[in-house]
C-alpha cells in the first residue's frame, strides 16, 4: 500500500535518510526501528508530506505522492499519529475528534459513536479540554482522531512513548487487531523494540539514516546482532 | 428618574468611554484573529480598513445606499485582506517575526500615501440613514443617539457572529485548529494555507466595521483616520490577552472608559494615559493578558 | 569594579579600537568630501545609529522587543534640552553624560516591570511608555515648552574650523561638517563601547538567555537581572543618541518623538541587520540618505514631486522599498552581505570536498 | 586571500562607509551649481528662492498655499521676470514638521524642516526662504536662518514670534496675528452679542493660547467652564474623545456664542458633534480653519469668520479674475483648474506672498542684496488680493494688521463654498492695548505690469 524507493532526505547539511526503502501492506503491522535519530520520524514525516526528499519516490497504492501535498496526502487516506500525539490541548476531545473526519467525508456524528463505543473513556470526557487528559487517554484520543475517518494507511510515530508498559501493551494489541479488522496498513515507529515486534508482521531496522535489515519481523526478533547493536535488546 | 440617570454626568462618560471603546474592541478583535493564527502583528490593519472604507462609503457621494456601501466595504476589505495574506504575509513564514512588523509598516506608509494621492487629505462627510443626533431628556443630553446605537449593535453583533464562527463551526474548528498546531491540522486534513487566508480575510472585514464606524462619526473619513485607533486597539489587544479575543474586545470596552474618565476628571491632554495605565496595571498583575490562558513553560 | 569588569571585555580590546578607530576616521574623512546637506544628513544618521545600536543590542541580544526606545530618546533629549537652555555653556561631554545617565535611569525604570514580560506584551509595555512622553511633553508646559518645544543653540562652531573654510557659503558649510563630525564621534566612541559589550562577560550571558532562558538560570545566571541591565543599556544608548540628535536641530520637541519613531527604529535595525555593529551602521545611513534615493527614484516617475500625487509617490517609494527588502533580504542588508560570505564559503568548501576525496 | 574574522569586520563597516558616500552622492549632483554672483540664489538671469512647507500627510490641504505662490511666479516668468531674472521656486514637503516618521506622513524617514532648509541652504542657495509654513516647524528653523543671515519671509502663521526686528531683522511674518484676530473677535462680539457668556475652544499651543489673549485684551471674559482646549497631537491620531467632551460642556452650559481656534479638521469635527448634541450656537472661526473647501460640511453654514481677502467668488474684485486666469495657465500646480472649479482662500492667500515678494525685489531694481530686499520691503505699499494693508515697517514685521468679517453661506450643495465679506476692514497690531481701527475696504489696484 506504501511503498518507498530509494529516498534520501537531507536537513541543511545533515543527511537525515539515505536510500532508503520501505515497503507496507494492508493487513500487516510493518515496525521502523532503530535507536534516536536514525531516521525513524523523517521517514513517517516524508511519506506525509512534511518533508521534501532529495530524492526518492514515495508511493501510495500505484500513486506516486512525492508531490502531493500533505493535506491532501490526509485526504487520500493516510493517517498519521505524530511524535508526541499531535492532540491539541486547547480544544476539547469532541473538538479534535471533529477535527480528524475533515479528511474523509465519514458522517462527524455517526463517526463520533464508532469511537465513543470504541473508547467509552472519551466518550465520558467529551466536553473536556485535552489538557486535562492523562498521556493513555490523550494516546487513545490519537488513535481514535485517526480512525474516525476510517483510513487505509496509519502512520504511528512512538505510540508508547511515556506510557506504561501495561498501557503499552494494550495498546499495541488493539493496534493489530484494528490492522485485522480493516485491512488497515499501518507503519508504527518504534524506539520500544520489543513491544512493536511483539505484534509487527514485518520490520526494517534504521541506523543513522540507513536501512541495516528489513524483513519478517520474526527474523529481525531472533537476529542476534540485530538485537545487539540496533535495537537494544539483551537478554 | 431612570432617564436622569441616562443623563447624569457619569453615564455621560460611560456611553461616550463606550462608543470610542467599541470601535478599539473591534480593531483589537481584528488583531487577535490574525497574531492567533499567523503571529503577525499587523500594523497596517487599521490602514487597510481606512482604504476599504474609502472605496466603499465614497459610493455614497455617487447616491448609492448606505448599508450597499457598507457591504461594499466589506466586501473589498475581505478581498484586501485575503490578497495582504497571500502576496505580502505568506513569504515571511518561517522568518523572524520582527519581518513582519516592517513589513506591514511599510504596506502601511503604501496604503495611506495611495490614499492620500487619490482621494487627498481633506476630510470627507459621511451621510448616514440613523441620525446622529443625541437623545434628549427633558432637556438634558443622553449621550446616545440612534447611529450610536446601531454601533454598538453591530459591533456586538459582529463580535458575536465572530464568537459563534469560530466556537460552533466547523470552519471556526479548522481555523482554530490551523492557528494553535499548524502541522497537526495538516495532517488531519486542513488546508492550513487556505484557513490563513480565510483568517486574513475576516481580521479585515472585522476591522472595516470599525472604520465604517470611524468614518461615519464626527471627524469624517480621512487617510489618517485609523492610526491612533489601532494604536488603543493593539493596546487593548495586550491587556486582553493577543489570544483571548474576548480578552480584546473587554480590552477595548475597559480602555476606551478609562480614557474618557481621566479626560473628564484629570485633563485632556493626558486623556490616551488612562488606556497606557490600564495596560502597565494588567500586564503586571497577569503578563500574558488578562484572558490569557496560562500555559506553562515549554522546555 | 567588578560590574565594570563584567560589562568590559578583557580580550582584544585593542583590536576593536582599531577597527572602530578606522571607521571613524574614514567617516571623518568623508564629511570633508560630502557636500553640506549629505554632512547634516550624516549628522542626523549618526545620531540615530547610536540609538539603533542600543535597540540592537537589546532585540539581538537579549532577545527582547522594545517599543519604548523613541521614549528613552526622548528622555535624553529633553534632559539635554532643559539643559540646554539654563546651562547653555557648559561642555558638551557633560550634557551627553547627563543625558545618557538620565536615559539610562528611564530603562531601569521600564525595565523593573517589564522582566516578565515578552513578545508582544513587552512590545505594549515599552509602548505604553514611548505614547506617554508625549502628552507628558504638552501638558507640562512649564518646564518641556508645551507643543513647541524649547530652542536652543549650544552646537557652535570654533573659530579653529571655521577658519578650514573660505568662500560664500563658509559658515554654512563649516556648521553642516563641524556638526557631522561632532556626532560622527559620538558616534565612534558609542560603537566602541558596544563592540566590547557585545564580547562581554555580559553580553554572553545575555546570549544565552536569548537562546535559552533555563538554559541560563541553570548554569547560574539571574534572568531578572541580566534582562535589566539590557534594558538600562540599551536606553542609556538611546539617550546619548537623542542628546546628540536635538543638539544638531537645536530644539526639542513633542512631535519630533511619536511613538511610531519607536517603529521607525526598529524598521530601521532590521533593515540594517539585528544585533550587530554594521547593522546599526546601515541603519543610520538608511535614515540619514533614504530621502536622497526615494527622491531620485521619484524623479525617475517623471511626476511633478510637488503635486499631490508626486508628494505621495514619496511615500509609497519608501513602502515598496521596505516590503521588497525584507521579502529579499530577510536578515537584513548586513545579513545579506553574510550570507552572500557564508555561501563562498560553503561553495569552496564543497568544492574541496570533491577534490578531496 | 585569508582574512580574519576582525578585519572582516571592519572591511564591512568601511564598505558600509562607502556605501554612504555612494547614497550621499546621488541626487545631490550639480550641488555647487549657481552662486556666481555675490549674492546667494542670484544670478543675472534667475533668483532662486524656498519653502518647507507640507505637501502630504494630515495639513496637506494647505499645498496649494505655495501651489499659486508659485503659478504667480511662473506667470511673473512668461511676461519676463524681474529685471530680467525668472525666479525659480523650490518647495520641499516637510509634513507639517510632524517628522515623517511614517504614519500619514510620507516625505521621508529623516526630512525636517531644519533638513528642508539645511537643503535650501547648502544645495539650492537660495537667496531667501518664503512662504513657509507651519508656527512650531518655522520656530524650530528661526536660528539657523538668521544665523547664516537668510531672510525668512512670509512666514504662513499668525504667531507673534515672526514680528522681533531687533532680534530677527530678517524674519518677516505674513497673516494677521492671532492676538489681533483675537481682538477684532472681541470686537465684533460686543457690538453684536453684548450680554451673552462665550464659549472658547483652542488647540492647546500658540495658536489658541494667542488667540485666547487677543479676546481678552479685547475685554471678552470667558468663564472658566467654557475656556476649552483639545489637543492639537489628537489631530494626527484622530483621537476624539476630548473633543466630544469640550463640545458637550459647552452645549450643556447652552452657551450661546462660540470662538473656535482650531485646524480644518477640528473644525469639522467640532461642528459635527455640536449639531450632534443638537447644539447650534453663534460660531467664530478664526481665519486658519474657517476655509469652508477644506472644512467641508453644510454645518458651516452662518459661521462668522476673519477674512483678509475678498470672497473668491467676487468677480468684481479685479484679483480674482486675475488669479483665475493665472492658475488656469499652470496646469502642473493645477491640472484640472478651469473656468468652472471652485477658488478657496488658499490660493488667495499663498499668491498673496508671491506678489509681495515680486514687488519689492522689483522695487530693489537691478542690483538685488539681502539687506536691500529687506530695506525696500519696509519702505513700500505692497498691492496684493488682500483687503487690508499688508504693510512692513522697520519696527513692525507682523505683516497683515487685521480682515473683516466675514460668514460662510450656504449656497446649497452639500458643501458651503463661498463667504461673505463685510465691507469694513478692522485693523489693530498684537500689543496689548491698542486700539481697533475701522477703515474701508482696501481693493489694490493690479500693477499695470502683472497685466
Amino acid at each position: 500500500m506504501i511503498r518507498v524507493e530509494n529516498l534520501t532526505v537531507n536537513y541543511g547539511a545533515i543527511r537525515a535518510l539515505d536510500d532508503v526503502s520501505v515497503q507496507a501492506n494492508p493487513g500487516r503491522v510493518t515496525a521502523i526501528l532503530g535507536a534516536n535519530g536514525a531516521g525513524k520520524s523523517t521517514l513517517l514525516r516524508t511519506i506525509s508530506g512534511l518533508v521534501a526528499p532529495k530524492s526518492g519516490r514515495v508511493f501510495f497504492g500505484d500513486r506516486s505522492i512525492l508531490s502531493t501535498s500533505t493535506e491532501n496526502i490526509a485526504r487520500l487516506g493516510v493517517a498519521h499519529v505524530p511524535e508526541g500525539r499531535g492532540v491539541i490541548y486547547e480544544l476539547t476531545v469532541e473538538e479534535n475528534l471533529r477535527l480528524g473526519a475533515f479528511a474523509s467525508k465519514v458522517d462527524i456524528r455517526e463517526g463520533l459513536e464508532k469511537q465513543y463505543t470504541q473508547f467509552p473513556v472519551l466518550g465520558e470526557r467529551r466536553k473536556k479540554y485535552c489538557a486535562t487528559l492523562s498521556g493513555g487517554e490523550r494516546q487513545m484520543l490519537a488513535m481514535a482522531r485517526a480512525l474516525i475517518s476510517n483510513p487505509r494507511v496509519l502512520l504511528l510515530d512512538e505510540p508508547s512513548l511515556g506510557l506504561a508498559p501495561l498501557v503499552t501493551s494494550e495498546l499495541m494489541n488493539l493496534i493489530l487487531e484494528l490492522c485485522h479488522a480493516s485491512d488497515l496498513t499501518v507503519l508504527l515507529v518504534e524506539q520500544n523494540a520489543k513491544s512493536a515486534l511483539r505484534i509487527a508482521h514485518d520490520a526494517v531496522v534504521l541506523h543513522l539514516g540507513t536501512v541495516v535489515a528489513s524483513g519478517e519481523a520474526d527474523v529481525i526478533a531472533n537476529d542476534k546482532n540485530l538485537r545487539h547493536y540496533y535495537l537494544g535488546l539483551v537478554q | 428618574m431612570m432617564s436622569t440617570f441616562l443623563a447624569s454626568p457619569i453615564m455621560h462618560n460611560i456611553f461616550a468611554g463606550l462608543a470610542q471603546g467599541v470601535i478599539y474592541s473591534l480593531v483589537a478583535l481584528s488583531l487577535v484573529i490574525i497574531w492567533q493564527s499567523t503571529h503577525v502583528l499587523n500594523f497596517a490593519q487599521g490602514a487597510m480598513a481606512m482604504f476599504a472604507s474609502y472605496i466603499g462609503m465614497t459610493e455614497i457621494d455617487r447616491g448609492l445606499n448606505y448599508w450597499f456601501c457598507l457591504v461594499v466595504s466589506l466586501a473589498v476589505g475581505f478581498l484586501f485582506g485575503g490578497l495582504t495574506e497571500r502576496i505580502l504575509i505568506r513569504p515571511l513564514y518561517g522568518k523572524p517575526e520582527i519581518n513582519a512588523i516592517v513589513v506591514t509598516v511599510g504596506f502601511l506608509g503604501v496604503i495611506e500615501a495611495v490614499a492620500q494621492a487619490i482621494w487627498t487629505s481633506t476630510t470627507r462627510n459621511i451621510a448616514t440613514p440613523l441620525s446622529q443626533i443625541y437623545f434628549h431628556d427633558q432637556g438634558r443630553v443622553v449621550l446616545l443617539s440612534p447611529f450610536v446605537l446601531f454601533q454598538f449593535g453591530l459591533a456586538l453583533g459582529i463580535m458575536a457572529l465572530v464568537a459563534v464562527l469560530f466556537r460552533f463551526t466547523n470552519l471556526g474548528l479548522k481555523l482554530r485548529a490551523s492557528a494553535l498546531a499548524p502541522e497537526v491540522a495538516r495532517l488531519l486534513g486542513v488546508r492550513v494555507n487556505r484557513m490563513l487566508t480565510i483568517g486574513w480575510m475576516l481580521s479585515a472585514g472585522v476591522g472595516v466595521v470599525a472604520a465604517v464606524i470611524v468614518a461615519s462619526g464626527s471627524f469624517g473619513l480621512y487617510p489618517s483616520d485609523m492610526d491612533g485607533i489601532l494604536i488603543a486597539g493593539f493596546i487593548a489587544a495586550v491587556v486582553g490577552g493577543l489570544d483571548s479575543p474576548v480578552g480584546a474586545v473587554i480590552g477595548g470596552l475597559l480602555i476606551g472608559i478609562a480614557e474618557q474618565f481621566v479626560l473628564a476628571y484629570w485633563s485632556a491632554d493626558l486623556a490616551s494615559l488612562g488606556g497606557l495605565i490600564i495596560l502597565v496595571v494588567a500586564l503586571m498583575i497577569r503578563p500574558q493578558g488578562i484572558f490569557a490562558k496560562s500555559v506553562g513553560r515549554r522546555v | 569594579m567588578k560590574w565594570f569588569r563584567s560589562i568590559v571585555a578583557q580580550e582584544r580590546t585593542t583590536a576593536r579600537l582599531t577597527g572602530v578607530l578606522a571607521v571613524t576616521i574614514l567617516t571623518l574623512a568623508i564629511t570633508f568630501v560630502l557636500p553640506p546637506v549629505a554632512d547634516s544628513q550624516l549628522a542626523g544618521g549618526a545620531a540615530i545609529s547610536i540609538v539603533i545600536l542600543g535597540l540592537s543590542w537589546l532585540v539581538g541580544w537579549s532577545g527582547q522587543i522594545s517599543l519604548g526606545n523613541s521614549g528613552f530618546m526622548a528622555v535624553g533629549a529633553y534632559a539635554t534640552g532643559i539643559w540646554a537652555v539654563h546651562h547653555g555653556s557648559t561642555p558638551l561631554i557633560f550634557t551627553f553624560f547627563l543625558a545618557t545617565v538620565i536615559g539610562a535611569i528611564s530603562g531601569l525604570i521600564i525595565a523593573i516591570p517589564s522582566t516578565r514580560l515578552s513578545g508582544p506584551y513587552l512590545a505594549g509595555m515599552t509602548l505604553a511608555f514611548s505614547a506617554a512622553i508625549s502628552p507628558i511633553a504638552q501638558n507640562y508646559t512649564s518646564v518641556t515648552g508645551g507643543e513647541g518645544g524649547l530652542f536652543f543653540n549650544t552646537l557652535t562652531t570654533p573659530h579653529w574650523f571655521l577658519g578650514l573654510f573660505s568662500g560664500q557659503n563658509a559658515t554654512i558649510n563649516a556648521n553642516a561638517q563641524w556638526t557631522a563630525d561632532l556626532a560622527v564621534v559620538v558616534a565612534g566612541v558609542a560603537f566602541f563601547f558596544m563592540a566590547n559589550l557585545f564580547h562581554s562577560h555580559t553580553g554572553r550571558a545575555m546570549r544565552l538567555v536569548r537562546d535559552n532562558d533555563v538554559a541560563a538560570e541553570l548554569v547560574g545566571i539571574n534572568l531578572p537581572r541580566t534582562r535589566t541591565v539590557a534594558f538600562v543599556v540599551s536606553a542609556a544608548f538611546a539617550g546619548l543618541g537623542g542628546s546628540v540628535y536635538v543638539l544638531i536641530n537645536a530644539t526639542v520637541n513633542p512631535s519630533a518623538f511619536p511613538l511610531t519613531l519607536s517603529i521607525t527604529l526598529l524598521t530601521l535595525m532590521v533593515l540594517g541587520g539585528i544585533g550587530t555593529l554594521s547593522g546599526a551602521v546601515i541603519g543610520g545611513i538608511i535614515y540619514a540618505f533614504s530621502t536622497n534615493l526615494i527622491s531620485h527614484l521619484n524623479s525617475l516617475t517623471g511626476i511633478n514631486p510637488t503635486s499631490n500625487l508626486g508628494a505621495n509617490m514619496q511615500g509609497i517609494i519608501f513602502g515598496v522599498l521596505l516590503i521588497l527588502t525584507m521579502l529579499f533580504a530577510p536578515h537584513g542588508i548586513a545579513g545579506l552581505g553574510r550570507r552572500l560570505r557564508f555561501f563562498v564559503k560553503s561553495v569552496r568548501r564543497v568544492a574541496s570536498v570533491s577534490t578531496g576525496e | 586571500m585569508k582574512i580574519g574574522k576582525r578585519n572582516r569586520r571592519v572591511a564591512a563597516l568601511l564598505c558600509s562607509s562607502a556605501l554612504a558616500l555612494a547614497t550621499a552622492s546621488t541626487g545631490l549632483i550639480g550641488a555647487s551649481a549657481g552662486a556666481s554672483t555675490s549674492t546667494p540664489g542670484v544670478t543675472a538671469t534667475s533668483i532662486t528662492i524656498g519653502a518647507s512647507v507640507p505637501l502630504s500627510g494630515i495639513a496637506a490641504s494647505y499645498a496649494s498655499v505655495s501651489a499659486a505662490a508659485n503659478a504667480v511666479f511662473k506667470y511673473i516668468d512668461k511676461l519676463g521676470g524681474i529685471n530680467g531674472r525668472k525666479i525659480k521656486y523650490i518647495r520641499l514637503d516637510d509634513c507639517y514638521g510632524l517628522a515623517a516618521y511614517g504614519l500619514g506622513c510620507t516625505a521621508g524617514a529623516s526630512t525636517t524642516p531644519l533638513s528642508n532648509n539645511q537643503e535650501l541652504l547648502a544645495q539650492d542657495h537660495v537667496f531667501a526662504t518664503v512662504g513657509s509654513l507651519g508656527t512650531a516647524a518655522e520656530m524650530s528653523v528661526m536660528s539657523y536662518l538668521r544665523q547664516n543671515n537668510v531672510p525668512q519671509l512670509f512666514v504662513n502663521s499668525g504667531s507673534v514670534e515672526w514680528n522681533q526686528p531687533s532680534s530677527f531683522p530678517e524674519l518677516f511674518g505674513y497673516q494677521t496675528s492671532y492676538v489681533a484676530e483675537g481682538k477684532i473677535f472681541a470686537k465684533y462680539i460686543k457690538a453684536n452679542f453684548p450680554t451673552d457668556t462665550i464659549g472658547f475652544i483652542g488647540q492647546n499651543d500658540d495658536f489658541g493660547a494667542t488667540g485666547l489673549e487677543g479676546l481678552k485684551d479685547g475685554g471678552i471674559t470667558i468663564p472658566s467652564a467654557d475656556n476649552l482646549t483639545y489637543n492639537a497631537a489628537d489631530a494626527i491620531s484622530g483621537s476624539t474623545s476630548d473633543i466630544t467632551a469640550d463640545v458637550s460642556t459647552l452645549a450643556q452650559n447652552k452657551v450661546p456664542v462660540v470662538v473656535l481656534d482650531a485646524v480644518p479638521g477640528f473644525t469639522y469635527g467640532i461642528l459635527a458633534t455640536a449639531h450632534a448634541l443638537g447644539y447650534s450656537p453663534q460660531w467664530i472661526i478664526s481665519s486658519v480653519g474657517s476655509d469652508p473647501l477644506s472644512v467641508n460640511t453644510p454645518l458651516e453654514a452662518g459661521a462668522v469668520t476673519l477674512s483678509y481677502f475678498p470672497s473668491t467668488t467676487d468677480n468684481a474684485d479685479p484679483w480674482i479674475p486675475w488669479l483665475r486666469k493665472v492658475l488656469e495657465e499652470d496646469p502642473a500646480d493645477f491640472p484640472k483648474f478651469n473656468s468652472s472649479s471652485v477658488m478657496s482662500f488658499n490660493e488667495l492667500y499663498g499668491a498673496g506672498y508671491a506678489l509681495a515678494f515680486a514687488e519689492t525685489l522689483r522695487a530693489e531694481g537691478k542690483n538685488v542684496t539681502r539687506g536691500g530686499f529687506v530695506k525696500a520691503l519696509t519702505s513700500m505699499t505692497l498691492a496684493t488680493p488682500a483687503i487690508t494693508p499688508l504693510r512692513f515697517t522697520g519696527g513692525n514685521h507682523q505683516g497683515m494688521q487685521g480682515g473683516a468679517i466675514a460668514t460662510v453661506n450656504s449656497n446649497g450643495t452639500l458643501a458651503p463654498t463661498s463667504v461673505t465679506v463685510t465691507k469694513s476692514v478692522f485693523t489693530t497690531t498684537p500689543f496689548a492695548g491698542s486700539s481697533i481701527n475701522s477703515s474701508n475696504w482696501i481693493i489694490a489696484p493690479i500693477p499695470s505690469w502683472l497685466k
